[in-house]
């Protein structure tokens, strides 16, 4: 049987990786998780300099799903490097280095500083909803983001993926430039813009009123948009939002991904990626499927 | 061995009064791993809850491998929560955060309100001389008979129907309270007190944070506070309350 | 203690209206629901012919919400006249009507043979996502709604409420525009486009592949929206999207709602709309509110 | 009185076989409004599960107020309703739809698969000659002894175990059984088997249809299917399954 998939020339040994920022740099789950078992780890944004993030509180429950509004909270590509790469590569991980910024040139920056290092794919976060200047300006208009894009992949010595944000009108057009501009694969969804209330306090729950909704209570919105950007575009496509279970996961990669990122769901469930990748070995043997890529897209 | 994350058996659920909550949980290893000021991440049986609910210990069996929670119904999951008979499971992740770091000199320990049960197993433990001081909104002191084996214990309740009127300090003041080290856990505008008079009175505090979780185990950085030092995480000044907490000492931190 | 509201110079008792298409006309709910309790009933849509909506399945659960491609199915305005209207206005109740179409004039008919009505206020459905020409197109582009917009106030004789789509880059730049052409009011969200893949049968699972996600999961994003909306314009907002209970009613109204709508929740309890209703009234005997408008936009 | 939306007591859960659930339900006063075909609306115990769980009525005790409802492990929600055990309250809305209008004339009653439970209480309440035809997968053939005091009964099973190998036609042809009105209850194909069969010789037929529902009381419009006949809602072709049925006579609907 077949788990193996490819992402712009990197293989990953199976098609599940974790969705940046809610799975550390890897080492706190490391003692729940074979970093190396799984498809790739995937880590929390990182910019040029360390960023201390928005103030508390960060994260509010929501019906079926959370909001976060941690703002980026990094310690700089620095520390990445010195502290994180060589950790993840010491536990056999293959690695996608999720990046931010505020600016074209923190993005390239952090991209220079990996093009020598151990990071076998960029995701780029062009979505964050949580920082002013987070890098959601470039995700939310096609030509921004086409230009970050094109400035990003002449400077990058890796693949990249450039990461787009569910709150558009149009998610193909997203898609369209970022491929037209030379991106190698494409994430969606990150989180869509929420806020809640508390009504008791009548205040806002989070320190930063709004913040990015994740978990399963999105997972409808992102398989329908992971559907129609692979209906749109030829490079491939990691999927996620709202992934709990194997059975959501084959939902992405029917839709046509071929990865997916266990997100929210390691907050439920600390094993919650093994057990996706192992729900996917059983459906698989369950309908004698040989290789995982035959469902890759297979409902059109 | 660490961090565990098991379906925990509940042994005993029992009300203590209007709306505290006292339940012992078949946990095993972990309640041989655990120490006091530690706290575990309990999940509620709900679909619509995907967060965990962080309960500190409040009671710790190594030979029977339980744990004991005291909680507040606070809202939807506490209240779910209570609700379970024994006989039911539940997943809980622990032990989570460092808990308290256990001297030998005289000891304070000053609980607030829903603050109050990790001080207990403290109590139990910690080998020394100590004062204990409880603050309370009213006369239901839950809880209080239990900590009176393990040394003075002084009360303050808001509305002044028991002990001292007034809050944890006015206790410490009024009663004179001794000791040299300060062990505290409760509401944020406690703590500030805490600091303060540890700060006043040259005492070393240590004090038990809260803040809005997601992880529970250091890589979401949801759950930070302002500290003094930069932090070995972000390399910024946010100690994160779940694992470099929930324990700090009082000046290392700002409130 | 007062809950009266008003929208656009019309009286509501309460600020409790329903859902659009989720509480059919009335009828069906009001073994359950003494009508001329709530603060008004909206219509499901209705066009200027009858149409026979999508082919099935139609609905879809998913986690904390559900999916919907009922296409707009309805009898059209003659019936609406005939029987609905009638029967609401015997059962004391307050009267939205909600109206859809296929091209601008399809709006101007229903509008225009509803203007001797007992319709109270007219709610203008350009967001519908389960219909090709259902409007959406109007939804999503400001220079559209304005159009459309323009032409339904210039024909309306009753008050008009645009409800606008979720599925848009920018809210702000929708609710502007509709206020500018002269839309009294505003309602939102509409649904939220998603879709559900199944996978043992490896097909969608609606019939029309993507609907319209609905129900407590879409509510971070509802209020969100509806609070960025009423930093923006002046004219009362109708905020739905999730409410189950009167604390998420509350929520709205605090994000500065005048009223708000219940609408999957009446699929959970048929009587979702009394119980959110005793709610409020409770929420304000507990906190000594006088007059529900001291909450209307209470958090900023 | 009509319709309820009551909080119902399970009185009782038994599991008939791998995949198969026998529940008895305190319903009160809907007990006595129910008839056979009916249906009830049930939610269960989850929050991330919003829409109700149509299960046909197998069988109603007035006296008692119960309603009987035997149902298949169907996917998660049904899953959890077999988790409940007596003593569980669910919420219950119903009756609901339309029923099998009863006829005097000799009946053919056809069930296959989970529609076999809601012919049973027909079976009791039919006061006419009877023959019963049931279909089943396998050699598990649910509520089979319960059918045989008020007819004659013969069976099917696709992989020929027991009774006729084939489906029900199969074996209303092979066995030759006799009849004037078809009441059934079935999978699609069975039912256009037996809209087929009933045009083929003349028969009335009344067929109990599904389809996914939100409201289940001619609300959303969700539960269409073709009728021949204009519906009374929406002036098209298009009977709410809730509402309009489940039951239509078969010559009114395409399938
Ligand atoms: C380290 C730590 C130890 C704690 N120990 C105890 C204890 O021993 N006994 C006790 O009664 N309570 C304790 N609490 C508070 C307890 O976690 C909250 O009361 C509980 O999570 C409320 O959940 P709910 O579903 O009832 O409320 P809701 O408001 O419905 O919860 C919604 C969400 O907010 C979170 N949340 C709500 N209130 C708090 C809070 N005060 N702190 C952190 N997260 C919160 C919940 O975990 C959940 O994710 C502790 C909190 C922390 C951080
Ligand atoms: C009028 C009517 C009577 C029925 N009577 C019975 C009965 O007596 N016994 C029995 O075992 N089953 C019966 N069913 C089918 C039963 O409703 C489904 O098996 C059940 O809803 C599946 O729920 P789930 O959560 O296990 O599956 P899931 O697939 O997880 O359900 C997800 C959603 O889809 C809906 N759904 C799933 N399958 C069906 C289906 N086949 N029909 C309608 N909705 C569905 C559920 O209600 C829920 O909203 C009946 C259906 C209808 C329409
Ligand atoms: C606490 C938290 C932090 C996140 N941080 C980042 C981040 O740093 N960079 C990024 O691209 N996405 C970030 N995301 C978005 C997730 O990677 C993911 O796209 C989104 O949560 C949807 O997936 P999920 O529903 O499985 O969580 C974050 C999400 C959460 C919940
Ligand atoms: C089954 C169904 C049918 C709907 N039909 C309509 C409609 O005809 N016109 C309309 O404007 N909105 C329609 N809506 C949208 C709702 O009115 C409402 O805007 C949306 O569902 C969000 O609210 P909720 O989460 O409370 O359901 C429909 C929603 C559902 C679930
Ligand atoms: S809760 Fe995630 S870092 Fe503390
Ligand atoms: S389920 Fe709503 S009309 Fe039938």
């Amino acid at each position: 049987m077949n788990l193996g998939v490819e992402i712009a020339g990197v293989s990953l040994k199976n098609p599940v990786t974790t969705g940046s920022g809610t799975f550390g740099s890897g080492e706190e789950y490391s003692e729940f998780v074979d970093l190396s078992s799984l498809g790739a780890v995937t880590t929390k944004g990182v910019a040029n300099v360390p960023w201390p993030g928005n103030p508390t509180p960060r994260v509010a429950e929501t019906y079926g799903g959370m909001l976060n509004a941690v703002g980026l909270q990094n310690p700089g590509v620095d520390v990445m490097i010195k502290r994180d790469l060589p950790f993840l590569k010491e536990a056999g991980a293959t690695v996608i280095v999720n990046v931010c910024g505020k600016t074209t040139e923190d993005y390239l920056e952090v991209v220079e500083r990996l093009s020598d290092q151990p990071a076998d794919l960029l995701e780029i976060n062009v979505s964050c909803p949580n920082v002013k200047e987070g890098g959601i300006a470039f995700g939310q208009d096609p030509k921004a983001l086409y230009e970050i894009t094109k400035a990003v992949k002449a400077k990058a010595k890796q693949p990249i993926i450039m990461k787009l944000s569910p709150n558009v009108t149009d998610i193909k057009e997203m898609a369209k430039a970022a491929e037209a501009a030379g991106s190698d694969a494409l994430s969606l969804i990150n989180t869509l813009t929420g806020m809640k209330i508390d009504i008791e306090k009548r205040d806002f729950l989070l320190a930063n009123k709004t913040g990015g909704l994740s978990g399963p209570a999105i997972k409808p919105v992102a398989v329908r948009m992971v559907y129609e950007v692979c209906s749109t575009v030829k490079i491939p496509v990691i999927g996620m939002g709202g992934i709990l279970t194997a059975e959501d996961a084959l939902e992405f990669i029917m839709a046509g991904a071929a990865a997916v990122a266990v997100g929210t769901a390691n907050f439920t469930d600390p094993c919650a990626t093994v057990k996706v990748i192992e729900g996917i070995k059983s459906y698989m043997e369950r309908h004698n499927i040989e290789d995982i890529r035959e469902l890759i897209g297979c409902v059109k | 061995m660490g961090k565990q994350n098991i379906k925990a058996e509940i042994l005993s659920q029992k009300k203590l009064s209007a709306d505290i909550f006292d339940m012992t949980l078949n946990v095993g290893d972990m309640a041989r791993e655990a120490v006091p000021g530690q706290f575990v991440s309990v999940y509620v049986n709900d679909g619509s809850k995907l967060l965990p609910r962080p309960v500190s210990i409040c009671g710790i069996d190594r030979e029977q491998g339980t744990i004991r929670l005291v909680y507040r119904i606070a809202g939807r999951g506490t209240e779910l929560l209570s609700t379970y008979e024994a006989g039911t499971r539940i997943n809980v992740l622990g032990p989570l955060g460092n808990g308290f770091t256990m001297k030998k000199e005289k000891a304070i320990l000053i609980g607030g309100g829903i603050g109050i049960p990790p001080m207990l197993e403290l109590a139990k433990q910690l080998g020394c001389e100590k004062n204990i001081v409880l603050g309370y909104r009213d006369q239901d002191t839950f809880l209080k008979e239990e900590f009176e084996p393990y040394g003075d214990v002084y009360v303050s309740t808001e509305d002044g129907s028991v002990g001292t009127k007034g809050n944890v300090i006015d206790a410490v003041r009024e009663q004179a309270v001794q000791g040299a080290v300060i062990y505290a856990c409760g509401p944020t505008p406690m703590l500030k007190g805490v600091k303060a008079y540890a700060a006043e009175m040259g005492l070393e505090a240590q004090i038990s944070l809260e803040e809005r979780m997601a992880c529970g185990i250091g890589a979401c950085l949801a759950c930070v506070c302002k500290s003094k030092e930069v932090d070995g995480h972000t390399h910024v000044h946010n100690k994160r309350v779940c694992k470099d907490g929930p324990v700090f000492d009082a000046k290392e931190v700002e409130l």
